[in-house]
This record gives structure tokens, C-alpha cells and sequence, in this order.
């Protein structure tokens, strides 16, 4: 057992529990228990993030879906559904030939990226990517960096112009 | 020899010993060597709280002019023990109504969450579980999650008052994170570090302290901090007048004592975060090496839980409008300013780099 | 990657504790379900209707704000780390990112949605 | 436990796989919150196939984490947006079931 | 004053057109109207005799009327002694008759329509003896026909009269046909219808032959219609239905006789094709004896007569046919005088009984003397006895049968006949005992205005016959002739025969009915099938109903079965047909042509309906479906 192994096993560990997240997510019955499992989900995913040494990002993950957007979605379900609502039949009548289609697309996914040689260069990650992103940020994506500003000024405006209830 | 560094690699060295023989693979060590460390921490953790939550009984005994608990042992230095083994073995009443897993995960959540900003602490001289590069943003990320045990416990208990209860509490935390974190970017524009170890050692002496530099970033943090905490100014969720228990209506027996737990780690949490970026964490006034450096620790994070218990009984509780305003409408903007301000700051006096 | 082998350790370990103290209460604990004790409880009051909240979108206004704003702080965080490497431009940079959501934030206060009554 | 070190086919089908469920989950579930949900999964699916290239493919330059990081924002920002219009229904219509919210067609 | 003769048919043509549009209201206006007319027409027509008499040569004024480009149809007059004969004939009779009908007419509610009928038919009588060519005297031929059609018919409402006049009508027109064709051949051979050119055309061979021969048959088949001759004679005892006057004018003096007339005017064609005249001659003499027999049983008065006048036309008829021009002519002079004034007798003795029958007679002659006694003289003069003009022209016509002996015997046979069947009229309507008393108290003597015509006819009985006395140097002979003039020897022999026929007839009728001594009974019976079938005309009428009319019927039926049946079926047929047609066409329509559109219309909106629940307005749906797409686009690839 060496220390590829762990990394190994870590990998498949943190992948189960996404694939198995996930599809909790899609198909658990009460809706509250999907959102905790997309929580879940995340988290693992922000793990996955940290193996590919991507700490800034599974922080930034961790930090903007988990506190932020899953929040908003159990703020959501909460407003939402009426506790009675939980349990009414959460899937549509075309889950089996949507099943089928997403077999099929699997399959081909699968098959297409196996074989495409993508070029894998040996080059170790740098080990500290924090600053080098924020150098990154700074200089060379200034536009949309600018332009996300805006971007979430329109979805303040509008999200608020939405729900404000007048 | 105060340095508890040293007999930690000691006890740490004879215990590799023993396990290689054992023929414990080098990596399983290493994992041993984790959890056994994870299990310290939590006792050390568990002790702070017995310890605060006694202390914390005595302090406002003594605001209120009165004893507080004095039966139990010197001074009922052993009544929170009594409290948690009584809370072991209290029923543990949960109604029919509620959604069991949500109920169940929600303690344990909202306790894992305050545990573990514990790795990245740094309690002394090399007392820290590990270092991490990305340190204050990973306890930023970290305290995110206990919104999402509130929620959890909120919705979990089906019951109107804890529902109404999750959403406040939620609501104020969601509403103090911001100037929180946005507070916590003064600190790092002059640390150009986000690792706690490195702003701490950077901190070597009392002047270097970030306090100074950044008076208005310590003040917006720790108002936010204690919001974050539930404590009193802020305490309105699980105000007895208010919403019964808030959230935690429908917990008893040990899940109730999880969230009490937590809400006192919270508290010891926020103070540890104030001591390590604002006064320079395990660093004494007058240097590194001046006398054991967990000694100042504990004792700067002792004085910061100390104000936070002396602002439950000084300070009358916050509507809930006033509550939120405040929050939105004084601390960002603030913290903004201050972002600003530090910004141009650096840029006169210190010269950039 | 090992940094954070710790943090999984803990959270593994914390999760271990914290269910090894809620089985450790639940074999001491007396179990006695009666009815009664089993309602939800409205502070002695039959309980009557769902916990249904009654909508009001406060709430979700508050939450929508954290998310911007916390995207917000997400961005700060690098700058903040090379602010002092980088110098005059990205500060002015910066105070364009921050005017431009102050401007949220006065927005939404003159739009009254920070009040709450 | 096969020893071939985690490459970057493994994340690729990871995200893969993540990305059917979520297109699952938006073709089948009723609960239109559900289907944000699943487009959460859709775009984390797509920020792990960015950085795994981002690791794999070019080490050096970051691209793959800032395009992932943008992603993760503008994903925050259609959530907002979207569950704010969820909510618009919800008072309109007392209840976001999808099938109900049949208006898309002539 | 030859070349104005068109006057004399005018002035009655003027009297008819003046009483059918003026004066029909006023009874005597009308009446004077015409026998003015018609005398004044008597006047010019002795005038013109006296003018041929000096100068015989035949006198022909005629302009064109018509022109057909090669040819040309011409209307002229053509005088010569046959036609002043002729004329002097017509005018006299018929004044006699319109004043005769002044009296026998008094109480018609038509009174004065009869005359307007009567002027008509004088003036197309008049025309047709003036006329110089086939055509005109065909168009006359025609007229002369109508107007005996009308006059038979007068008393319309009578079924049995409007029968009669339709039964003429169709009979004459029978013959008619030939006429016209045998127009049409001397038409088609001489390429004129002038007698003068025809006549010159037959001399010199240029129309001869079998044309010739067929020409004459077929002239002759008018006679045949018009004469009452051998196979279309059965029209005329019907006839007898009209007023009696009529009967008297036109069936007894001038219509009968122009069928004489026209074989007289061509007799050329007849002398030339001896064929043809044997055939005219043969009908004659048939004619002459099958009438003679059957007239010996007939009871109703009229029916008697009107069987002589048919016989005495056959003897006429024979006579020409056997080339006997003059012998002819002559019989036919004195025939209407002798038998105008028995039938006006006649009628004056039905409107004295109001009846025909003569069984319901006797015993007239002591209450209507005149009539009586100008009857017994007219009956002595047709039986041929001596001084009477019937003597001299019977004499003449026998004397014509010299060559033939067959003839002979049979002409002698008739007049035995004649003689017998008038005297039996005699002798039953004026001896013996009154057999209705009712009916003889009754009678009366006739009124003036009828027995002076009587007289008149009386007195021309009598002597008109003495202008044909052989001796007399200008006589009958030398003035109406053909060919050259030549003297009639008088045969001494052959008039005694048939004086002594006559007589032998008079004295065996004055056995069966003065003295009674052989009842007509028992000859009946002993002779009952030659009786029965005397009586019922040879069955004529019934053979030709049976021959003509019952297939005529039948060939009717069976056309209007026919009819009814394969026209109408097939009418019918078609119809049902082009309905059976148009609901196919219908159905074709419906569920084809609409099907098809509607059909279309329906498979769109069928499709229409499929497709729309692909609208199901749900997003997941289309969702999907993209999805779906992508894949097999992928899968395509």
C-alpha cells in the first residue's frame, strides 16, 4: 500500500459519495432531504476539488454553494412547500424513457471521452495556487472580473424587482 | 520546556514505535497519528467548554450580584460535569411529526461544523493540527455550515415556533457572515497570507499587532462575531421571550446538549479568531519566545470570552428589524469603507511591494 | 493534498464522537413514548395545522443578498492576497468592483427591502 | 485495488457520470426547486471536468480553476435569479409543480 | 269578255269573305248575298256559252304567278266548250240549291255560315273547271274537298255528321295522293304542268310509255277519291249525313263530277296509253255495278240515291275510259240535272216526315203532289225511258260499250238495276197505305222557295236531254268534242234494248210494291245471303275497317305502346339513368372528391391532434426530446 493507493482510494471514496449524492439528490422523495444531499454532494466535490490541489477553489466551493446556493435552495424549499406537499410524487411520467436517454448518453460519453487522447503534461501543480489566481484575476481576466460585478448587480436588481412582493 | 511541543513528538515518536512493529504500513501511521490527534482535540475542546460553560455561570452570577453554583464542588466547579451526565441520561422525547434523519443530522452537523475550525487553529508554537494555505477562508467556509444546521433543525422538528426560529437565526447569521468575512480582508491585504500560522508569527511583537492597523476591521469582526454566536445583543432566535427555544424547541436529551455545545464552541471559535488575527494568536506582547506560548493563547481567548459573557448582561436584546438593519445598513457599508481605507492605507504608509 | 487530510480526519473523527455520545444516551436514556409527550409542542397548546409558514419573502431577500455579497467577499479574497503585489491598479480596479455593488446594496436599502416589520 | 494512478479519464468520467444524474434529475423531477438542484449538479459536474483539465492538461496555467471559479459564480447568480422566479410562481400559482406550469406551448 | 271569265268564281269568293266578316248576323242579307252572286254568275256563264258557241277553239289567258328560277308556276284560265258546259252546269244548280236551301235551311241557328259554305264552294267549283293546269287545278281540287268537308260536317254537333265529314275528308284525300303524284310524273316528264304543253308533249311521244301509263293511273286515282269510284267510294252514302241541299249540289251535280271532269279534260293521256284507259274503264263499270246492287236493298232514302249517283259516275267514268269523250260529258250534263232534282226531292219530302227511312213512308204522293210527281218524272229520266234526257246520254254511253262485249252486258245489267231501285222508292215513299200515321198527317206540301227549283230542275229533266239528239246538226256532239267534230249515229238497236231494260226494271218494281203480288219479304229470303250482304254494303266498311283502320289502330297501339313503353322507357330510362348517374356522381362527389379534401382537412387535423400532444408545454418534455435529438445525432454520426 503505498501512497498512490491512499490517494486511490481517497479518489474513489470522495467519487462515490458524489455519484451516490447525486443521485440521492434526484431521486429522493422529500424534497428536504434531496437539498441535504445536494449539501453533501458538494462538499464532496470541494473535496474532489482538493485533490486536484485546487484549495482556493474547493474553498471558494464550499464557501459560495454550500453557504450561499444550497442555502438559498433549503430557504427555497422551506418557503415553499408545505410539509404535507413533501411527500406528493416527486417524479414525472417520463422518468423511464428519460433513464434510457441518459443510459444512452452515458454510454456515449463515456465512450467518446475514453477514447480522445487528451495530452497530459507531467508539469506538478504549483503548490500554492491562492496567490497565483489572484495575480491571474488581477491581470489577465480584468474584464470579467469587471463585468461579473455587473452581473451581479443585475441579479441583485432583478432577483429583488422578482420577489419583492408589492 | 513549557512548549508542549516537545512532549507531543515524544509521545508521537514512541507511539510510531510500537505500531511499526505492529507492521502498521507508514501511511496508516500517519492516519493513526490524525485521528489520534482529532480525539485530543476533542477532549481538550470538551474540557474548554465544561470549563466556560461554569465560568460562564459564575461571571454573570457575579454581574447579578448572587453566588451561582457553589453546591456541587469548590465553588460547583463540577456542576457542568453533573449537567452533562444528566443531559446523557435524559429521555430523549422526539415527537411523531418530525423528519427524523433531518432531526437526527442537525446536531451532529451544526457540532461538526464549530469542530472543526479546530485544524488550522494555531494554539502554540507549532500546536497546530495543520497549517492550511487557505486558513481564514476555511473557517469562513466552515461557519457557513452551520446555517445549514440550523435550517436542518429548523425544518427537522416540524414545529411552527422552531421553523420561524431556524429562519431568524438563519437570516441573522446569513446577514452578519458578509461583514464578517469582508471584515477579515484587512487583515490579509496586510498579511498577504490567508495560513493562520504565518499571520500569527508575523504578529511577533505587540506593535506589530493587526489590532492597530485595523481598528475598525477588529470592531466590524467581533460585533459580527458575536451575531454570529447567537449571543445576547443578538441572542433573539432562542430568546425565551421570543420563539420558545427557537430551533431547538423539539431537542432534549443529548441532541439538545449538542447544540449547547456547539453554540459554546461558536463562542470560544469567534474569540480564537479575534485573538489569532487581531492580537497576534499564541505570540506574547514582547515576543515569540517569552514564556509558553498556548499560556497566552488560552489566556488573550479567555479574556475575549470573558467581554462576550460581559455583553450578555450589559447590553438590552436587538429587535429583530434593528437586528437585520444593522447588519446591512451600519457593518457592510463599514466594512467596505474599511476595505477601502486599509487599502489606501498600505498604499501610503507601508508602500507596495 | 495532505493538509486536508487532517480536516477529513476531523470531520470523520468529529462525526464518530458525536454519534458514539448519542448511542452511549440512547442505551442509558429511559425510552417511555406516551401520546402526549410525543406531540409537537406549542408550548402546551394542541398543536393544530401544518408548520406551515406563511410565506413572506424576507427571509429569501436576506438569503439572496448573503449570496451576492458573498460572492462578492469571494472575489475580495485573492485580490486581498496580492493586493500588495499588485499595486495602484488593482486597487482602483477594486473600488470599481465595490462601487458598483455598493450601488446594489444602496439600491436595495431605497428600495425598502431591508426593512423588516 | 488496481494500481493505475488516478488519471485524468477517472475525473473525466466522474463528471461524466455526475453530469447524467443531473440531467436526470432536470428531466424527471416535478419539484422545479428539484430541477435547480440538479443543474447545481450539472455545473459542478462541468467545474470538475474543468479542473481536472486544469491539473491534467495545463498545470501552468490556471485557466481551467478561474474558468471553474467563474462558473461557480455565475451559477450563484442564476440561482438567485432563478429561485427568485421559482418564488414569483409559487405565490401565483400555490405550488411550483412543474407539470403544472405548462405554458410553453401554443 | 272571255279573259275577264276569273269574275264568275270571284263574285261567290266576295259573297263568302261579305258573310263571314259583315253580315253573318243578318240572315236574309247574307242569303241574298250569295244567290245573287251565284246568279249573276249563271248570267256571264250563259254569256260565255253563247261566246264559245261561235267560236269553239279553247282560249287560254294565264301569267306567272310563282317562279322558280328554271321553271315557273302559272296561273291562267282555260275556256272551251267542256268548260262553258261545265260552267252553265255549276251555276245553274247551284242557284237552284241556295234558293232551295232559303226554305229547307229556315229554322238553322247557322243560317247564314251555311251560305258563306255554299258561296265558298261554288267559287272553288267555279275555279277548278276555269283552271288551265295541274297545279291550280289541284289547289281548287283541294278547296273542293275542304268545302265538302265543311258542308258534311255543318251539323258538327251530330257525332255521326262530323264522323261522315272527317270520313270524306280523309277518303278524297286518299285519293288525292295519287293525284298529286301523277302531278309530279307528268312534272317530272314534260317539265310543265300547262294542259296545252302536256297535251302537245303526249302527241308527240315525248311523254309516252310506261310514265305515261303510271301518269294516268295516278291522275285517275284522283278521280277515283274525288268520283266516289270502286275503292274509295264508301265516303259518299255517309256523306248524306249533311243538309240535304248540299247533298243535292255537291254529291250529286258538281263535286261527284269533277272527277269526271278532270278524266274528260286529259282524256289525251287516257286514248294514248290504252292501258291506263282500260283500267278507267274497269273501275267505272265495278264501280257502277257494285253501287246499282247494293242500292236495290237500301231502305234509308238518301243512301238510295247517293249508291245511283256512284253508279251513274261509274257509267261516266267507263265511258271515258273506253275513249267515249262526248258520250261522257253528255251523261254527265243531264246526271246532274235528273239527280240534283232527286235528291232536292228527297229533302223536301224528309222535311215534310223528319225522317230518311222509307218504311216509315207511303202513301206521300196524295199529300205532296209536286214533289211527288217531279220525283216519278226524275225517276223515268235516270231509268232511261224514252222522250227524258236520261234516254238520249244512257243511249250514247252503251252505244260506247259496242266493242266490248262484257261491258255491254253489264251496263245493261245496271241500268235494269237503276231503273228498278227508283221506282221501288216510288212506289214506297208516294203508294200504298201510309205505313206511320202519326208521320202522314203530319206531312205537308213544301213551301214555295222549295218546289219552284223542283220545277225548274223538272223542266231541264225533261228537255236538257234533246240537245243531244243525233239528228240535231249542231248538237251536243259537235260542240263538246274530242278530236273531230262528228255526228252520234243513233243506234236504233241498242236503244231499244235498254229501253226495254228500263222498262222491264219500272214493271218488276210495280209487281213488288204497287201490286204487292211478290212481296219483297219472300225474295229476301229466299235470296237472304245475296241480301245480307246487298244490305251491308259488300261489307265494305267493314273490310276496309278491317284492312285499314283496325291495323291503323293497331299499328297505333303498337306505336303508342311503343311509345309508351321503349320511348318512354327509354326516356324514362334515360332519366332514371342520368339520376342513378348523378347520385353516383353524387356519391362520387360526397365521399370521393370531398373525402379526399375533407379527407385531407381531417388527416391534418389529425395529425394536427397527434402532433399537439407533443405540445405539452412542459419543458421537461421538450427538455427530453432535445436531449433525445442530441443522441441520435451522435449516434448518426
Amino acid at each position: 500500500m503505498t501512497e498512490i493507493s491512499l490517494t486511490n482510494l481517497t479518489f474513489y471514496i470522495l467519487s462515490f459519495c458524489i455519484i451516490a449524492g447525486g443521485i440521492f439528490t434526484v431521486s429522493s422523495r422529500n424534497l428536504f432531504h434531496s437539498a441535504v444531499f445536494l449539501v453533501f454532494t458538494l462538499f464532496s466535490v470541494a473535496g474532489m476539488f482538493v485533490m486536484l490541489n485546487a484549495y482556493l477553489l474547493a474553498a471558494i466551493q464550499v464557501l459560495i454553494y454550500v453557504g450561499a446556493v444550497a442555502m438559498l435552495m433549503i430557504f427555497g424549499v422551506m418557503l415553499t412547500t408545505r410539509l404535507a406537499d413533501v411527500r406528493l410524487r416527486h417524479v414525472n411520467e417520463q422518468s423511464w424513457p428519460a433513464l434510457a436517454i441518459c443510459g444512452f448518453f452515458l454510454a456515449f460519453l463515456v465512450y467518446g471521452l475514453w477514447d480522445t487522447p487528451f495530452t497530459v503534461s507531467g508539469v506538478p501543480m504549483p503548490a500554492d495556487t491562492a496567490h497565483a489566481l489572484g495575480t491571474l484575476l488581477m491581470t489577465k481576466y480584468v474584464l470579467p472580473f469587471e463585468v461579473v460585478s455587473l452581473l451581479l448587480l443585475a441579479a441583485l436588481v432583478g432577483a429583488v424587482v422578482i420577489a419583492k412582493k408589492d | 520546556m513549557l512548549e508542549l511541543r516537545g512532549i507531543i513528538d515524544a509521545i508521537w515518536s514512541f507511539i510510531v514505535g510500537l505500531l511499526a512493529g505492529l507492521g502498521i504500513p507508514q501511511w496508516a501511521i500517519e492516519l493513526v497519528g490524525y485521528a489520534l490527534i482529532a480525539v485530543v482535540m476533542f477532549g481538550v475542546v470538551a474540557v474548554i467548554v465544561l470549563f466556560l460553560v461554569w465560568w460562564e455561570r459564575k461571571v454573570s452570577a457575579k454581574m447579578q450580584d448572587r453566588l451561582g453554583p457553589m453546591r456541587v464542588g469548590w465553588h460547583g466547579i463540577i456542576q457542568t460535569i453533573a449537567d452533562a451526565i444528566k443531559l446523557l441520561q435524559k429521555e430523549d422525547i422526539t415527537p411523531k411529526a418530525i423528519d427524523f434523519p433531518i432531526h437526527f443530522w442537525a446536531p451532529v452537523v451544526t457540532f461538526v461544523a464549530a469542530f472543526m475550525v479546530y485544524v488550522t487553529v494555531p494554539f502554540g508554537k507549532g500546536l497546530i493540527v495543520s497549517d492550511l494555505s487557505v486558513g481564514v477562508l476555511y473557517i469562513i467556509a466552515i461557519t457557513t455550515f452551520t446555517v445549514i444546521g440550523l435550517l436542518m433543525a429548523g425544518w427537522g422538528s416540524n414545529n411552527k415556533y422552531s421553523l420561524l426560529g431556524g429562519f431568524r437565526s438563519a437570516a441573522q447569521v446569513v446577514s452578519y457572515e458578509v461583514p464578517l468575512s469582508l471584515a477579515l480582508l484587512g487583515v490579509i491585504m496586510i498579511s498577504q497570507t490567508l495560513s493562520l500560522g504565518t499571520i500569527v508569527t508575523q504578529q511577533d511583537n505587540l506593535l506589530k499587532w493587526y489590532v492597530w492597523r485595523q481598528p475598525l476591521g477588529f470592531l466590524i469582526f467581533w460585533i459580527a462575531a458575536t451575531a454570529e454566536c447567537n449571543r445576547t445583543p443578538f441572542d433573539l432566535p432562542e430568546a425565551d421571550s421570543e420563539l420558545v427555544a427557537g430551533f431547538v424547541t423539539e431537542y432534549s436529551g443529548m441532541k439538545f446538549a449538542m447544540f449547547f455545545l456547539a453554540e459554546f464552541v461558536n463562542m470560544f471559535t469567534a474569540s480564537v479568531v479575534a485573538v489569532t488575527l487581531f492580537f497576534g494568536g499564541w505570540m506574547s506582547p514582547f515576543g515569540p519566545d517569552f514564556g509558553p506560548s498556548w499560556m497566552w493563547f488560552l489566556g488573550k481567548t479567555m479574556f475575549f470570552v470573558f467581554v462576550l459573557m460581559w455583553f450578555r448582561w450589559t447590553y438590552p436584546r436587538l429587535r429583530v428589524d434593528q437586528l437585520m438593519g444593522f447588519a446591512w445598513k451600519v457593518l457592510l457599508p463599514l466594512a467596505f469603507l474599511n476595505i477601502l481605507l486599509t487599502g489606501l492605507g498600505i498604499y501610503l504608509f507601508d508602500g507596495l511591494k | 493534498m495532505s493538509e486536508f487530510a487532517a480536516v477529513a480526519v476531523f470531520l470523520l473523527v468529529g462525526t464518530g464522537i458525536v454519534l458514539f455520545t448519542f448511542l452511549l444516551a440512547k442505551i442509558i436514556r429511559p425510552s417511555a413514548p406516551n401520546p402526549v409527550k410525543l406531540e409537537t409542542y406549542e408550548c402546551g397548546e394542541t398543536p393544530y395545522g401544518t408548520a406551515e409558514l406563511q410565506y413572506n419573502v424576507r427571509f429569501y431577500i436576506y438569503a439572496l443578498l448573503f449570496v451576492i455579497f458573498d460572492v462578492e467577499a469571494i472575489f475580495l479574497f485573492p485580490w486581498a492576497l496580492v493586493y500588495r503585489s499588485l499595486g495602484l491598479f488593482a486597487f482602483v480596479e477594486m473600488v470599481i468592483f465595490i462601487t458598483i455593488l455598493v450601488f446594489g446594496l444602496f439600491y436595495a436599502w431605497r428600495k425598502g427591502v431591508l426593512k423588516w416589520f | 485495488m488496481d494500481q493505475v494512478p488516478i488519471g485524468l479519464n477517472h475525473y473525466l468520467m466522474l463528471s461524466g457520470v455526475l453530469f447524467t444524474v443531473g440531467i436526470f434529475g432536470v428531466l424527471t423531477r416535478r419539484n422545479a426547486i428539484a430541477v435547480l438542484m440538479s443543474t447545481e449538479l450539472m455545473f459542478n459536474a462541468a467545474n470538475i471536468a474543468l479542473v481536472a483539465f486544469s491539473r491534467f492538461v495545463t498545470p501552468a496555467a490556471l485557466t481551467g480553476q478561474i474558468v471553474a471559479m467563474f462558473t461557480i459564480i455565475v451559477a450563484a447568480a442564476e440561482a438567485t435569479v432563478a429561485l427568485a422566479i421559482v418564488l414569483l410562481i409559487y405565490r401565483s400559482f400555490k405550488g411550483i409543480n412543474v407539470d403544472r406550469i405548462n405554458f410553453m406551448k401554443w | 269578255m272571255l279573259q275577264n271569265a276569273w269574275i264568275i268564281p270571284a263574285l261567290p269568293l266576295a259573297a263568302t269573305v261579305l258573310i263571314i266578316f259583315g253580315t253573318h248576323r243578318n240572315r236574309a242579307v247574307s242569303s241574298g248575298i250569295s244567290i245573287a252572286a251565284i246568279v249573276s254568275g249563271f248570267i256571264y256563264a250563259v254569256a260565255i256559252l253563247f261566246n264559245v258557241l261561235h267560236d269553239h277553239g279553247p282560249h287560254e289567258f294565264y301569267f306567272k304567278w310563282l317562279d322558280f328560277g328554271s321553271w315557273h308556276l302559272q296561273i291562267g284560265l282555260l275556256i272551251d266548250p267542256l268548260t262553258a258546259v261545265m260552267l252553265l252546269v255549276v251555276t245553274i244548280v247551284s242557284s237552284c240549291v241556295q234558293i232551295y236551301s232559303l226554305g229547307y235551311m229556315h229554322g238553322d241557328p247557322r243560317f247564314s255560315r251555311y251560305f258563306a259554305y255554299i258561296s265558298l264552294f261554288s267559287f272553288s267549283m267555279l275555279g277548278l273547271v276555269l283552271s288551265n293546269n295541274f297545279a291550280m287545278i289541284f289547289i281548287f281540287w283541294e278547296l273542293v274537298g275542304l268545302t265538302s268537308y265543311l258542308l258534311i260536317g255543318f251539323w258538327f254537333e251530330k257525332k255521326s255528321a262530323s264522323d261522315a265529314g272527317k270520313k270524306a275528308f280523309i277518303t278524297t284525300r286518299a285519293g288525292d295522293l295519287g293525284f298529286i303524284v301523277g302531278i309530279l310524273i307528268t312534272l317530272y316528264a314534260c317539265g310543265t304542268l300547262n294542259f296545252g304543253e302536256v297535251f302537245t308533249k303526249i302527241e308527240t311521244g315525248v311523254f309516252a310509255g310506261g310514265l305515261l301509263t303510271a301518269a294516268g293511273i295516278f291522275l285517275f286515282c284522283g278521280a277515283v277519291g274525288k268520283s266516289a269510284q270502286f275503292p274509295l267510294h264508301v265516303w259518299l252514302p255517309d256523306a248524306m249525313e249533311g243538309p240535304t241541299p248540299v247533298s243535292a249540289l255537291i254529291h250529286a251535280a258538281t263535286m261527284v263530277a269533277a272527277g269526271v271532269y278532270l278524266v274528260a279534260r286529259i282524256l289525251t293521256i287516257y286514248i294514248a296509253s290504252e292501258s291506263a284507259g282500260m283500267v278507267v274503264a274497269v273501275i267505272g263499270i265495278t264501280t257502277s255495278f257494285m253501287a246499282a246492287s247494293i242500292g236495290l236493298v237500301q231502305n234509308d232514302i238518301k243512301r238510295v240515291l247517293a249508291y245511283s249517283t256512284v253508279s251513274q259516275l261509274g257509267y261516266m267514268i267507263m265511258a271515258l275510259g273506253l275513249g267515249a269523250y262526248t258520250a261522257g260529258t253528255f251523261h254527265l250534263m243531264t246526271h246532274a240535272f235528273f239527280k240534283a232534282l232527286l235528291f232536292l226531292a228527297a229533302g223536301s219530302v224528309i222535311h215534310a216526315v223528319h225522317t230518311n227511312d222509307m218504311q216509315e213512308m207511303g202513301g206521300l204522293g196524295k199529300k205532296m203532289k209536286i214533289t211527288a210527281l217531279t220525283m216519278f218524272i226524275a225517276s223515268f229520266s235516270i231509268a232511261g225511258i224514252f222522250p227524258l234526257s236520261g234516254f238520249w246520254s244512257k243511249d250514247e254511253i252503251v252505244a260506247s260499250t259496242s266493242g266490248h262485249p262484257i261491258f255491254m252486258v253489264l251496263t245493261l245489267m245496271v241500268a235494269f238495276m237503276t231503273a228498278f231501285y227508283m221506282f221501288r222508292l216510288c212506289f214506297l215513299t208516294f203508294t200504298g197505305g201510309p205505313r206511320d200515321q202519326h208521320k202522314f198527317d203530319h206531312a205537308h206540301e213544301s213551301p214555295k222557295t222549295m218546289t219552284v227549283p223542283l220545277m225548274v230542275l223538272a223542266f231541264l229533266a225533261i228537255f236538257a236531254g234533246w240537245v243531244g239528239i243525233p239528228w240535231l246538226s249542231h248538237g251536243f256532239s259537235s260542240f263538246v268534242y274530242h278530236g273531230e267534230p262528228h255526228h252520234a249515229a243513233f243506234h236504233f238497236d241498242i236503244a231499244g234494248i235498254s229501253l226495254f231494260v228500263g222498262l222491264s226494271g219500272i214493271g218488276l218494281a210495280y209487281l213488288m210494291y204497287y201490286k204487292g203480288t211478290i212481296s219483297p219479304d219472300k225474295v229476301a229470303a229466299r235470296f237472304r245471303p245475296l241480301y245480307t250482304l246487298l244490305y251491308n254494303k259488300y261489307y265494305f266498311d267493314e273490310i276496309y275497317d278491317a284492312i285499314f283502320v283496325q291495323p291503323l289502330y293497331a299499328i297505333c297501339d303498337f306505336w303508342f305502346w311503343f311509345d309508351q313503353h321503349i320511348i318512354d322507357g327509354l326516356v324514362n330510362g334515360a332519366a332514371t339513368l342520368t339520376l342513378w348517374w348523378s347520385i353516383a356522381k353524387n356519391w362520387f362527389d360526397v365521399y370521393i372528391i370531398d373525402g379526399a379534401v375533407n379527407g385531407a382537412g381531417y388527416t391534418i387535423r389529425g395529425t394536427g391532434s397527434i402532433l399537439r400532444f407533443a405540445q405539452t408545454g412542459r419543458l421537461q418534455n421538450y427538455a427530453l426530446i432535445i436531449f433525445a435529438g442530441v443522441i441520435l445525432i451522435w449516434f448518426l454520426r
